[in-house]
Order: structure tokens, then sequence, then C-alpha cells
């Protein structure tokens, strides 16, 4: 039996492999499949590469025309999907070789981290409204599982605020496809795309609103992300390292994927969602100035680069996208090095205070010493890839003479170093009563590694990566390209 | 051998200068309190006095080179000075020099001593070379700042060229620049350790200053080089503002003038702390200095 | 093995050595999309290059002693190639690129010390970045006006352009160099960073500044002169420049003289001295500028020099405050020696080439007719003389005044090796004043198109405001001095040691070591009653940063209330924007 | 008499009113009260609404539900069966999420003892 | 007439060498007889530095004699303000104990050649504090005079008179009390202790003039 290797894979096999657990936990295969499935993915992902850089591949599976779902793989989508599927093999292989808590290492856990798998790569890859909602929801329910999964109190407060804060997000998004659905009358995107600029204005406003409340829920934008840094800290990092890495990526990408694809001018949108951006980023990081909790500083972190990334794909600009793109990758690597590093750090050092990790460099150096690669990178520092991709985003800015942006993400990062700074510093205290434990679990290093490797070869030299992006960018930019592929040259 | 000739030539000159002038100076100072005074050798005889004396302490090494660094830096500045314009003799080895080389030549030989002076231990020596680098700092400013208006107004820093443009007394420095002059005149008493200014070596206040624990014949090289480095101060200032000379005579006539103004100040004032007088410095001689310049540099009709 | 590996560290300390001798090309790395880094090395790179080959191994053999401190020496490695990269930079991006590397890897090395304190790295890395980020906005700007990242001067720019790429990079190198109200990181960083590695601070990477702001007058068609014309005879963009400098020097001075502390004296007497530096960049006449370099290489020598004894002193006494030390000559006196000729190259006095430096500068000054700058730049290095002299005097004259300085020992050789080098160059340089001159100086300034100074010999400085010839000055002076000791010493009688240290002329008092008899720290004091220098030590501009973080805090607290709150909070948050912009939209007749 | 109800327009008046004050309703609880499940079960209203208003306005009266059974080969005459598919389909993951969430506040409850809103305090900035 | 007691006694070791002290006059130096040597004593004459130790009320004669109306530097006397600088200590009026170890120490920090002169009749014998139990009675014992001058106080006209002779002892070539300081340095210090007893000030010049007093 020959399997057409199509895009329908990226969902549809974490999710039969997730349904099929019983099956693995008899087998023993539970982790190794929880990282051969994102790997599988992932090699297919590199498989595809080739056709994609051609011409997109779009699938539609009919169940009743023209009901169906279409799945659109495109060079912006490709990046999105081989960097969830990457990030889902580290994570994996990092609670297989990390020894970690158990819980994180059982049925449950290997389902929903499939699942959020799925989800994402769903959110990313559909062509569909409503199957952009259920994604969302799978997504999203597998994420507020996830953090719950502990079942102490903190775990179990931060899934319910998720839920709650999710659903209402949920809500309003499907409020919105509702009612494009109503004006439209059409569910698919590039459908939807063709007929959004004979919508009313008002309509258009409203349906923007509610879209941008509800996306800008999931992609923790400033006036709605209050939730984040709670959720962040209730999680094990492991998972934050999900959101973080995954799932706000693919929300974000959805958010744009729209905007460039509904509007003929985003030029609007685009300020507005700049402004956002800016401001989220302000803000998030003036406000992890004070954090005394390490996860909770790395969601401000967090937050503060999705500002960054929006202000940048804001605009609109080819180089700035790339830029934007680039950044995601390199924003998702370093999350998953700090977070899975502050996973270790907070196995070997129960609390998360930055009092208690006072000298925790010297006495863990491998895990101090990705710590701050990790600072390093974040902040934008060369040769780390955090440089480059910043340098692409405000060298896009400069060609178009638009200097205001520039001013504020430097103001950002230096906010930012003012920080993540007084981490390493800490980190680096002389403290000799710093009890020098057996480090378990040595393997866990490893993933985390491959990802330090990676953003130090992405930074020295990203010129082998960067056609990805310029492709990505062009193909989320090039909104009659998109419809052209999708409904024909006729329309 | 004709430099090794003008050099001790030079030397010579001006320790004799230096234990005249000042021998005239105690006449002179007696005779203001109507006093006899010592007879005009009479630092003379105290110079002697101290090279003869039979036994000398020495507190370390540094200690007793401190004393033949600051004499050797008299020598050097000394023999830097050109002591006579158009003339073969007492030139030293001016030409090699200029006039901010020499200005900091003046100092090299007093932080040598100030390391003796570290050396020997004692707290009272230490407070007085303090003193000494304060009042140097406050000195300093207005006294550059008047050398630079006469090296601006040349447009050079060597002395044989300032020299050379005063011929005659119309073109005398005092003459054509009497604000760098006059800028210059305080802060260059207070460089003589003239009277309204020697607080450093106090008696009273710091148990004798830098010198507090030298004695014998180490006091005498350090009396010695005072009165050499006077002369060198002298004549440079000769050569900057009164024309230079072009004889021993006419030299030792002008530095006597020089001498004689600044004696007259130092003896009607009274002794001035060393905040005071930087203070001082940096307000009157300074404020002084800064007028010369808005005059000669910054106003519309200045070059 | 280990053995092994501290060769190979040693080598790499020689590496800028090795490109200085033998980089004779050009090398080209893509980096992205349209940015390229392109590697060359200018004359004017190739003397701060010799600055850091200079540095880099006689601060990598102290480092080497054991117990090596494996994390110090890669971060050491990374911060030499930082530099590398930054000076062979024929792009922006790779100028960028390698002071940032320079910058966080100096950071890391600065946390290898156990006495940095929170503030003093904060501080260091916050100033350092806003720095880099300062240079990047200038860099960004610079690329939005030509549209390369070539460093190459500007054609045709307009009078607000130059302005914002003159104070963009300006401010960024001025921070770096630390001129005055930028300045408070470095007194903090230099003293509390691993004491061998302040020597590196202070001489090298101070000095990438100095290389900044002069690469930022090659940008300009006309230097400083093209910004807002002439003032007196020197540009007037400069006359502000200059000015900085100035005060810096001054204030830093007097800082310097009231430290307790010998690194921090040091510390504030480099930012003295990179401010003559400033005031020299800002005058811009070849003379000024071959003065700035000069002064360049003078200070990198005489900091280095300084450091590395200093370092010794505290390895070898454990103390590194002024009171606490004393009369070390007896039991180091290669480190006193070191010390002594440190103090008097930073002087300025005349035998050693800090003369030679300033004297060019000074002429430069009066060349310009800017004669107050001229007063204020003799006020402060006449005052330098003070705490020169604090700096000889406190840990090696005077009495000892710890157990740790009674009984001290010399300081091993990794140390006294790079001190007796550096003498010997520094006299070396000091005798041959024409030599920096005309070898190292002249052709930067040539490709810098500008006159060069030269010299008819090694010996002669020559300018045309007349010079001096260093061989005679100093074999006068070695003459003299060697004429003064024999003759003394054929005078008839006798020389008697004092008996022990505490024989001394006390007001008939009989001191002990209890008496309080070291004047170290109080040296000084009391400058204080002189009303300037009383109000310069009374203010700091410290106030102002805390002040700034207080602020930053405050607003840190205010907008975290946000996240304070709970789901319904939020809810309500964004219920209450989609209400406001729906309303406003309605208001401003969208709807 | 009643008739002018059967006109889409009022008809769809009526609904859009109707479920956008249940959207309300649930809007005042999610923000005013303070126990979890009422929480949660506002959220179900509001969730109601949305799928009300989308099965409302997109029938028009006479049609008649979208179910191909015997004999019936095409759409015709039935309301738009897209609405009616995907509301079921968000009915279904609306229960889940409920379900969840239902779940959690109860062993959340049974952990602490707490089933307020305002006194999920455990996660803070410090 | 002597007070004798326990603390200040005359039982040294032996009158003998206590009386030959007395006697000894004040020989002319042998060795230094030559013109250069002959020269330089007419330096030292004519140039004294005086360091004046106010120990008593003779310190109030001091004063004038610097003044405009006696002035003392038409001789070549003139103040000093540290011992290392001085030729002469002037010992102006009675000693107590308690200032004898300081004026022993300044003594001792002088540069040889000096020379002591003592003032007022308590420096030679007690004075009105002959019975006093805390005052020096004979200076001599303690540091050798070469001049005293009586009264009490002398005027200054008494006082140059003294320097004027102690200059002809000078110019004379005369050995100084230094000289039999040297000589008789243990029976100085046996002297000392005995009044001053823990008091002692250092023993710098005694280790020196032990060690054969060369450099």
């Amino acid at each position: 039996m020959t399997m057409p290797l199509t895009p329908v894979w990226f969902i549809a096999l974490p999710l039969l492999l997730a349904f099929a657990s019983p099956l693995w936990v008899r087998l023993r295969l539970l982790m190794p499949l929880l990282v051969g499935t994102p790997a599988a993915l992932l090699a297919l992902a590199l498989g595809l590469l080739p056709a994609v850089r051609t011409a997109p591949l779009l699938e539609t599976i009919v169940i009743a025309p023209p009901l169906g779902i279409h799945l659109q793989l495109d060079s912006a989508s490709w990046l999105l999907v081989a960097l969830i599927n990457f990030a889902g093999v580290v994570v994996g292989a990092f609670l297989w070789l990390g020894e970690t808590e158990p819980y994180l290492r059982e049925r449950r856990a290997f389902i929903l981290i499939l699942l959020l798998i799925a989800g994402c790569n769903g959110m990313v890859l559909t062509g569909d409204l409503f199957n952009l909602y259920v994604f969302l929801e799978i997504a999203g329910v597998s994420a507020y599982a996830l953090s719950a999964l502990r079942r102490d109190a903190p775990a179990l407060e931060a899934g319910l605020k998720y839920l709650i804060i999710g659903s209402v997000a949920a809500i309003f998004f499907l409020f919105a496809v509702v009612l494009i659905y109503l004006q439209t009358g059409n569910l698919s995107l590039a459908a939807v795309a063709r007929g959004f600029s004979e919508i009313p204005g008002p309509m258009q406003m409203l349906i923007g609103l509610l879209m941008l409340i509800g996306l800008g829920i999931k992609t923790e934008l400033f006036p709605f992300n209050f939730w984040v840094p709670d959720i962040y800290q209730g999680s094990h990092p492991a998972v934050a390292s999900l959101y973080s890495g995954i799932l706000v990526k693919a929300f974000l990408f959805v958010l744009f994927h729209l905007v460039f694809l509904f509007l003929a001018d985003p030029g609007v949108a685009g300020a507005w969602l700049m402004g956002l951006g800016a401001i989220t980023m302000l803000v998030a990081e003036t406000v992890a100035l004070r954090q005394e909790d390490l996860r909770r500083m790395l969601a401000y972190s967090s937050l503060g680069q999705i500002g960054l990334i929006t202000l940048a794909l804001g605009f609109g600009v080819e180089s700035t996208t790339a830029g934007g793109l680039f950044h995601m990758v390199n924003h998702t690597l370093v999350k998953l090095l700090l977070f899975l590093t502050a996973a270790i750090l907070l196995r070997s050092f129960v609390s998360a205070r930055i009092a208690d990790f006072a000298g925790a460099g010297r006495a863990r150096p491998l895990a101090g010493a990705l710590f701050v690669l990790g600072a390093l990178a974040v902040m934008g520092l060369p040769p780390l890839s955090g440089f480059a991709s910043k340098l692409w985003i405000l060298k896009g800015f400069a060609e178009a003479g638009v200097f205001w942006p520039v001013a504020l993400i430097l103001l950002a990062a230096l906010i930012e170093a003012g920080y993540y700074f007084r981490w390493i510093k800490v980190l680096y205290e002389p403290r000799t009563e710093v009890a020098i434990e057996p480090s378990e679990g040595r393997w866990a290093y490893l993933p985390i590694g491959v990802v330090a490797g990676l953003i130090v070869l992405l930074g020295v030299a990203p010129f082998l990566v960067d056609d990805l992006f310029i492709e990505g960018a062009r193909s989320l930019l090039d909104r009659t390209a998109t419809l052209v592929a999708v409904l024909g040259a006729g329309s | 051998m004709h430099a090794i000739l003008d050099s001790l030539a030079m030397i010579g000159v001006s320790y004799i200068m230096g234990f005249l002038f000042y021998g005239f100076y105690r006449q002179l100072n007696a005779r203001v309190q109507r006093r006899w005074g010592p007879s005009i050798w009479q630092n003379f005889f105290d110079n002697m006095k101290f090279f003869f004396k039979s036994e000398t302490l020495v507190h370390g090494p540094m200690f007793f080179f401190g004393p033949m660094i600051i004499m050797a830096g008299a020598f050097t500045t000394v023999l830097f000075v050109p002591f006579l314009k158009d003339s073969n003799w007492l030139q030293g080895y001016s030409q090699y020099g200029n006039l901010i080389l020499i200005i900091y030549l003046l100092v090299v030989g007093p932080l040598g001593n100030a390391l003796a002076v570290g050396s020997s231990g004692n707290p009272f020596g230490v407070m007085g070379v303090t003193r000494g680098l304060t009042r140097l700092m406050g000195l300093e400013v207005p006294f550059f700042l008047g050398l630079g208006l006469v090296m601006l107004q040349h447009e050079t820093t060597s002395v044989h060229a300032i020299m050379a443009a005063q011929d005659g007394l119309a073109h005398w420095g005092i003459v054509t620049n009497p604000i760098a002059f006059c800028v210059i005149l305080l802060p260059f008493i207070a460089s003589q350790n003239g009277s309204p200014f020697d607080v450093v070596g106090a008696p009273v206040e710091v148990y004798a200053g830098p010198r507090v624990e030298f004695g014998g014949r180490l006091l005498g090289v350090l009396m010695t080089q005072n009165m050499m480095m006077s002369i060198a101060k002298l004549v440079l200032v000769t050569d900057l503002f009164l024309g230079g000379a072009t004889n021993i005579l006419v030299l030792i006539l002008k530095a006597f003038a020089l001498f004689v103004l600044t004696t007259a100040v130092s003896m009607v004032f009274p002794r001035l702390r060393t905040e005071q007088a930087v203070d001082f410095f940096w307000k009157v001689p300074l404020g002084l200095g800064v007028l010369g310049v808005i005059l000669t540099v910054w106003l519309p009709w200045s070059a | 093995m280990s053995l092994i590996l501290k060769l190979f560290f040693f080598a790499v300390s020689l590496s800028p050595t090795a490109l200085l001798m033998g980089w004779d090309g050009h090398l080209t790395w893509t980096l992205l999309d349209g940015v390229g880094l392109s590697l060359t090395l200018t004359p004017l790179a190739a003397f701060f290059l010799l600055l850091l080959a200079l540095a880099a191994p006689l601060v990598a053999l102290p480092m080497l002693r054991r117990p090596a401190d494996w994390p110090s020496l890669a971060l050491y490695a990374a911060l030499l190639a930082g530099m590398q990269l930054l000076l062979l930079a024929g792009d922006f991006v790779s100028f960028f690129i390698g002071w940032e590397i320079m910058t966080w890897s100096s950071y890391l090395l600065l946390l290898r010390s156990p006495r940095t304190e929170m503030a003093t790295s904060q501080s260091y890395i916050l100033f350092n970045l806003a720095s880099a980020f300062l240079l990047l906005a200038g860099i960004m700007v610079f690329y939005g006006l030509t549209g390369s990242f070539d460093i190459r001067p500007l054609v045709g720019p307009t009078q607000p352009q130059q302005l914002a790429l003159a104070l963009l990079f300006g401010l960024a190198f001025l921070i770096k160099v630390g001129t005055l109200p930028l300045h408070i990181w470095v007194p903090r960083s230099y003293d509390e960073a691993p004491d061998i590695f302040s020597a590196f601070l202070s001489a090298a990477i101070s000095k990438m500044g100095v290389y900044g702001m002069i690469l930022l007058l090659t940008l300009f068609p006309e230097a400083l002169t093209g910004l807002y014309g002439r003032l007196l005879n020197g540009p007037a963009a400069g006359y502000l420049l200059a000015w900085v400098g100035v005060i810096t020097a001054i204030v830093a001075t007097y800082k310097a003289i009231s430290q307790e502390d010998m690194k921090r004296l040091l510390a504030y007497s480099s930012i003295a001295q990179v401010g003559y530096i400033t005031t020299a960049v800002g005058v811009g006449s070849s003379l000024a500028l071959g003065g700035a370099l000069y002064l360049a290489l003078v200070h990198t020598l005489v900091k280095l020099l300084l450091f590395i004894s200093v370092a010794g002193i505290v390895l070898q006494t454990g103390q590194r405050r002024f009171n606490d030390l004393g009369r070390l000559i007896e039991r180091m006196p290669i480190s006193f020696f070191g010390v002594l000729i440190g103090i008097i190259g930073l002087a300025g006095m005349p035998p050693l080439p800090g003369f030679a430096a300033k004297y060019l500068v000074f002429v430069s000054l009066v060349d310009a007719r800017w004669l107050l700058l001229l007063a204020a730049m003799i006020l402060s290095s006449t005052a330098a003389f003070i705490y020169c002299y604090k700096l000889i005097y406190a840990p090696f004259l005077g009495h000892a005044n710890s157990a740790g300085a009674r009984e001290a020992k010399e300081a091993p050789w990794p140390y006294l090796v790079p001190q007796v080098i550096l003498m010997a160059l520094l006299f070396g340089l000091g005798v041959f004043p024409g030599f920096a001159i005309e070898v190292l100086i002249d052709p930067v300034l040539t490709a810098l198109r500008m006159a060069p100074l030269g010299g008819s010999s090694w010996a002669v400085l020559t300018t045309a405001y007349g010079g001096y010839d260093g061989v005679v000055l100093m074999s006068v002076f070695v003459t003299a001095f060697v004429l003064v000791t024999g003759l003394f010493l054929l005078l008839r009688g006798r020389m008697r040691r004092a008996g022990s240290p505490y024989d001394l002329s006390y007001a008939g008092e009989v001191p002990t070591e209890e008496t309080p008899l070291h004047y170290g720290a109080g040296m000084g004091r009391e400058l204080r009653r002189i009303p300037l220098v009383g109000w310069i030590l009374r203010h700091s501009s410290q106030g102002f940063y805390l002040g700034l973080t207080r602020q930053m805090r405050a607003a840190a607290g205010l907008l975290g209330g946000f996240y304070a709150g709970n789901p319904q909070t939020w809810i309500l948050l964004a219920v209450v924007v989609f209400a406001v912009v729906l309303g406003l939209q309605a208001v401003t007749g969208g709807i | 008499m009643l008739s002018f109800l059967d006109e889409p327009r009022v008809l769809h008046g009526i609904y859009v009113l109707g479920s956008l004050t249940l959207f309300f309703i649930g809007l005042y609880g999610l923000l005013a009260k303070r126990h979890l499940l009422k929480i949660l079960i506002s959220i179900a209203v509001m969730e109601l609404a949305v799928y009300l208003l989308f099965i409302g306005l997109a029938t028009s009266p006479g049609e008649t539900a979208p179910i191909l059974s015997d004999g019936l080969q095409g759409f015709v005459g039935m309301a738009d069966p897209v609405p009616q598919a995907l509301t079921l389909t968000a009915i279904v993951i609306g229960l889940a999420v409920l379900g969840l969430g239902i779940s959690l506040a109860v062993q959340y409850h049974r952990l602490t003892g707490k089933a307020d809103v305002a006194g999920l305090t455990e996660l803070k900035d410090v | 007439m002597y007070h004798k007691t326990q603390r200040e006694g005359f039982q040294c070791e032996g009158s003998q060498c206590e009386q030959a002290l007395l006697e000894t006059g004040s020989p002319v130096d042998e060795a230094r007889q030559g013109v250069l040597d002959q020269l330089v004593s007419w330096m030292r004459k004519r140039s004294l530095f005086v360091l004046a130790y106010g120990t008593g009320c003779g310190a109030i004669e001091m004063r004038p004699l610097m003044t405009s109306r006696f002035d003392a530097e038409r001789f070549g006397i003139i103040g000093a303000a540290t011992p290392r600088q001085a030729d002469v200590l002037v010992i102006s009026g009675y000693l107590a104990i308690k200032t004898l170890k300081r004026v022993i120490r300044s003594y001792e920090q002088m540069q040889e050649p000096k020379y002591v002169i003592a003032l007022g009749s308590c420096t030679i014998n007690g004075g009105m504090y002959w019975d006093s139990y805390n005052t020096v009675k004979q200076v001599d014992r303690y540091l050798p005079v070469d001049i005293f001058i009586n009264g009490c106080m002398p005027r200054p006209e008494a006082l140059i008179e003294g320097f004027v002779a102690l200059q002809e002892r000078i110019a004379r070539g005369e050995k100084g009390g230094f000289h039999r300081y040297r000589e008789n340095i243990d029976w100085y210090k046996a002297n000392q202790r005995r009044v001053l007893g823990d008091q002692m000030p250092p023993a710098y010049t005694y280790d020196w003039y032990h060690a054969g007093g060369a450099a």
C-alpha cells in the first residue's frame, strides 16, 4: 500500500497515533513515538520542501461539495509546520531523555502533546475558516489540559484560567467566523478573501475587531495578554516552552495570514497591529523588570518577543516580514532552550524565585551556560541567531525609512537586557553553600544542546536558510498569488 | 667640549645668582623689618654648612635618590632654559627643548623628591607634598594660560623664537602682551614658593612640610636645587616677557628687576591657606586670563 | 593536557599580533540576504589592532596562572575574537557584531570576579548595550541614507542627517569611552572586575570607543567642520566635544583623588585620560588626532602596567584599599618600579611618552586658539599629579598598615614579566618620541588624508610649533643624575640609616606602630575645602540614573498591576477595549 | 395576524436581538459571577448565543432541515446545511471544553476547597 | 645645693668618670686642622640653625632674639622647624622629666655636628625648682651641654653672648658636646634610664653608636 505523502499527514498522523495510545503503552513505545511522530513529520516536511518551493501544495479532502477540508502548504506555512514539528521533537526528546516528572511521561501527556501538535499544524495548514476554529479549539483544549496536568493547585488554577480566557477568545473568534459566513456565504479562506472587500465597511470593522480580540487573546497582544504569565508560571516549563514556541507562533501566523489574505490593502490593519505589537513589547519588557519568578520572567520575555514579531510582520514589507518569520523561528528555538534549561534548573533548585537561584550557574555550569546563551540570543546579541533576524527586521525598517520601530525595538531590547542580565548575574553569584548534587538525566542536555547548536549556526550562517524566509514572506504577502493558486486564474 | 663648558657655566651662573638673589632677599626683608639682617652670602654659608655636615640620616634608598632626582631635574631645567639670546654661550641644550617641556621639567624634580618624602614615612612631609601638589594644581592653570597667550602670540613654543621676536623695548612681551604678564605674575611667585603662597613648607603648620625628614647633606642638595630652579624660572620669564638678554649683565639686571618685583609682592602679604591660595588663583589670575583670552582670541578685531 | 590548553590559549592571545603581521587580504562572508561582512584592515584599525596586540598577551600571561579559570579563558578568547572582528570590519554589520561580542564577553568576564555587585554588572551591561543599540540605530540611519552597510564617507548628506548620525554614533562611542554624564559604569566595573581583566578593560576595550570616534570623523566629508562650521581655528562641533572631554577629565581627576581604593582610583584616572583623548578628537586637526592616537597608545601601555602591578599587589597582600597598604617598596621593588614608571607616564612627565602625547594635544589646542580648553586641560593634568602621587605613596611608601602588607612578597613572574616589558616599551618610546609618530601614527594620518606629523629622526618630536629631542633630554637628565649622585658621594661625612621606620621627627614624640602615620586615604581630602573641587565631589550623576531605575521599576509595578488581576478583569478589559474602539468608530462616523 | 413575524427581516431581527441578549446575559455572568461553575455556565451561554445567531440568521422561514433522506437528492428548499454542520461541530467542541472546565473546577475545589474565581491567587506577580 | 633623691641619683658607675666628665673642657679636635676644616668651621660658625625647645619660661626670652630689636639673624642664627635641620638645641629653662624624654629624642634626631645651649639656672642646678620631684636638676647629666647661659632668666643679650661664645668655640674647631655624648653614651643612657625608667626613648642612637656609627 502506498500512502501519498501529502500535507494531511501533518494532522492525521498525530491524531491517529494519539488516539491509539493504549497500544503504545502496552508496547512501551510511548516515549519513542512522542519523539518519533514529530520527527517523522519533520522529515516529511523536509521531503516536501522542494515541491513547496516551486508551488504551494493544495489538498482538499472532500466530504461533500462544497464541504471539505482544504489544506494549503505554501512556503510560509511550511516554515511554521517545520518549526512546530521540530519543537515537538525537541520537547519530546527532552521529556524522554530528561527523566522529567512522571506525569509528563504518561499516556495523557502523550495524547495532549500530539493533539497540540496536530492542532497547531492544522491551524497553520488549513484553508478553511471553520476548520481553523476547530483546530484552534483542539490546540486550545489540549493546552488547557496540559497546563492542568500536574493536578496540584497552581496547575489546576493555570488550567482553569487558561480555559476561561481561551474559551472567551474562541467565542469571539467564532462570532467573527459566523459573521463572515453570513456576509459572504463562504468559509474557504480564498473565497472569503475574494469577497471580503464587498462586505460593508462597518461590518468589516466589526468582524475585524472580533477577530482581533479572539486572536489577540490567543496571540498574546497587549490589552489581551494579561493571562499569559499566570499560565506559564503554573505550567511545567517544558509545556510552557510548547506554548511559547508552538502555539503562539501558530496563532500569530494565522492572524497575519488572515490579515494579509482578507485585506486588499492591509495598511490600516497593519498599522494597528504594529501599534499593538509595539505596546505589547514595551509593556511586557517593562513589567518583566520586576519579576522574581523565573517562569514569569520568561513569560514576559515571550510577550515582548511576540510584540516584536507583530511589529515586524505588521509592517508588511518583504524584508521585515522575512525577518519577522526568521525571528519567529529564532524565538521558538530560544524559548525552547530557555524553558527547558529552566526546567533543569527548577528540578535542581526547587524554587523559581530569583533569590534561590544565587550561584546556580556555578553549581550547574552547563545549564548556566545554556541559559546565558539563550538570554544572549533572545536579546539579539551577535553572533547568535536572534541578532540575524533582528538585523533583518531593522534593515527592513531602515530601507523603508521608518525609524520609530527601530527606536522602539532597540529600547525594548535594552529593557530586556535589564532583567535578563539581572538573572545572569544572580546565576553566577558567588555562593559557596550551593549543594552540588549529582545531576540526573544528563541526556536531557542533548536536545537542548541541539537547539543551542542551531542557534549558533543560524547566527553565524543565516544565509543557509534566508531564501526560505524570503519565499515565506513573499507567499505570506502575495495575496493574489494565493488567490490564483486556490481559486484558479479566472477569479 | 663647548657644550660641557657651557653647561657647567650655566649651572655655576644659576647657582651664584641663586644664593646672591636669596641673600639679597633676606637682606631686604630685614631692612623692611628694620633689622640689619644677615650678610648677602648667608645663603651660601647655610648651603655649605649643610654640605659639610658630618652626619646625614637616610630612610632608605628612595629617600636618598629623591634629592638626587630633584637635583638632576634642576640641572636639566637650567640646561634647557636659554639664558642669553644671540650668543653661543649659556645656551645649554635649549634648542632641543621648548616652553612646555620646561614647564613640565620644573615639576619632574619635585615629584621625584616627593617619593623620597613618602619613603621617609613622616606624615607631615607627605602632607606638605600634598599641599605643594595642590598649590601646583592651582597655580599652573593661570600660569599655563598666560604662557598659552604668549605661545599664541608668537605661534611657537620655542623660547628661542619668542626671545628673538622681542627685539627692542617696544616688542618686549610685557609691552605687547601685558595681560599675559599680569596673569602669570602671581602664579609665578607661588611657583617660587614666595610668601603669600608658601604654606607648603610652613614650619608651624606642617612642621617644615616636605623637608621635615631631610637634614645634613641631603638638605644641602635641596637648598641648592631650590636656588637654581628659582633662577631658571626667573630667566625663563625674563626671556618671555623682558626680551631676553644679550649678555650676562643684562640678564642679571633684568632677572634682578623681576626678582625685586616678586619680592615686593612677597613681603607685604600674609600667608594664605592652601585652599585659599588655589581659590584665589582660580578667581583672580584665571579671571584675568580669561579676560585676556576674550580680548586676544574671541573678540572680532583680534586675529 | 592543561598545559597544552594553556599554550593554546596563549597562542590565541597572540592572534592579534599574528593578524597585524600577516593580514594582507580581504575576506567576505555573506550573512543574510543583502547583508555581508567584509573584512579589511585599514591603517586606522591597524593602529588599534596594535594596541590590542600589545594588551592581549600581556594580560593573558597573568591570567594563565594556576589554578586557571577555564570559563574566563574561553570568554577572553571570545572577547579577543570579537575585538579583532570589530577592528577588521569593513562594514558596519561586522563592526557591530564585533562590538557586541566584545560587550557580552567582557560582561561575562566581569562576572567571574567574586566582588562584582549587582549594581555594577547591571550598569556595565546596560550602559554598554545602550551604547551598542545607539550604534545600531546609527547604523540603521546610515543604511537608510546610503543603502549599504559599507563604512565609507557619506556623499552630500544634509545637515539633519549628519546631526542624527553624529548624535547616535557619538553617544554610542562616548558611552564606551565613558565621558561625563555617561561614565558611571566605568569606575564600578573597573574596580570590581577580576584584577587582571581590569587592565584589559581599561587598556584595550575603552580604546575601541576611541577608534569609533575617529572612525566617525571619517564618515563625514569634512569631518567635524562640516557639521557646524568653524569656531576660532577649529571645528565648532568639536568644540563641544572637546569641552565634554575636558570636563570629564577634570571631574574624573577629582573623583580619582578622593578614592580610597587603588583600582577605583585607576578607573577614574582612565576616565580622565580618555577625556583627554576625546578632547583631542574634538579638535580634529592633524596635530590633535596625532596626539589622540599617541595618548591612546600611551594610555594603553600605562594602564596595562598599572593595573597589572596593582593586581600583583592585591594578589600578594589581599588588600586593595590605600589605608591597608604601605611600605611595599622594600618587599615588592619591581612592582614599585612598575607603578613608578606607570604614574610618570600617566602624569605625562617629560622623559616618558606621555609628555609627547600631551605636548601634541596642547599644541593643537593653541593652534586651534582654544585657550580656555587648554587651561581646563592643564587643571586636570596637574591635579592628576595628586592622585599619581597617592597611587605610589599609599601602597609603596609610608608605613605598612596591615599584616598582608607587612608580610607580602614580590608578585609572581607572570605578573612581573609584562611589567618589565611594558616598562621597557614606555622607556623606549619616551627616549624616541618620534618613533611612534613616524612608524605608528603617520601612516594613520596619511590614510585619513591629513598632514603627517613627520620628524627628522626618531629621537625628535617635531611640530610647526617647535618640538623636543628625547635622546638629548634623557641623556642630559641621566648625566645630571649620575653626576649629582657621584659628587654627593664624594662629600665626606657619614650616612646614617634610620634605626627603624618609626625613627621620625615627630615633634619630640615617639611614634609607634599604633600611631596613624600613613597618610594614604586622607590624601587630597583637604581639597574638598576648595569651593570648585568641593562642588564637584559633592555631586554625582549617579542619582539621576538611580532615579531613572526607580522610575522604571515604578512603571513596571504600575503596568504589572494589569497582570495581577483575575480572569474576569482580563475579560472585562478586553470587552472594554472592544466597546471603546467600536464606540470611537461610531462617533467618528465609521458605523 | 402574527404573520409579519414570518417575514425574514423581522424574524432575523428577533433572532439577533434574542441571541445578543443571551450573549450579554452570558457576558454579565462571566464578568459578575464569582463561582467557577457559574462562570463556565456563562461561557456556555455565550457560546449558545453565537450558535443561535448563526443558525437563526442562516435559516429563512420555510426552509426545512438540511437532511438528505430518501427521495431528497438536492439542497432544494432546505436551509443552508453548512451552518448546521458547523454548529453541531462547535457544540461538540464546546461540550468538550465545558467538560474539561468543570472537571478542572471540581478537582480544584476538592484540592483547595475554593470555587471562587477571585480566589485563584496562587499564580501572581511577586 | 642638690636635693638627692632615689630617682635622680649621683651613684653612677663611679664618681671618677663623672668628675672627669665635668672637668673635661672642650679640647680642639686634633684631626681637624686643615685649611678646608677651618673653612668648614667658619661656615658652621656663620650658620646656626636653632631648634628652640620651649621647655620652660626661657621660651619667652627666645622670641625677641629673632625680632628686629635683637636680630639674631645677623649672626646667621635662625630657627629651624625640625631637629633634622637644626644645629643647636636650646633648652630654654627648667626641664620636667616628662619633657626630658622629648628633648633627648629631639637631640638624638639632630645631625652632627650639633650643639646644646642650656638657658637659666634651672638647667644648671635646678634653680628655684631645686626641690621639685619632677624636674631635672642638672641637664648636663643627660645631654652634653656646650654652653650654659645663667640667669633667671637670661636676657636676650645674654643669649646672644652665649651664641657668640658657641660660635667662637666652633670657629676654633673645638670638639662639640656631641663627641662627649658619643663617647660616653652608656653613662648618659644610664642616667637617663634612672630618671625615665621605662619611659626611655627608643635606643636608635645607642644602637647606632654601638654599631660603630658607620653606614
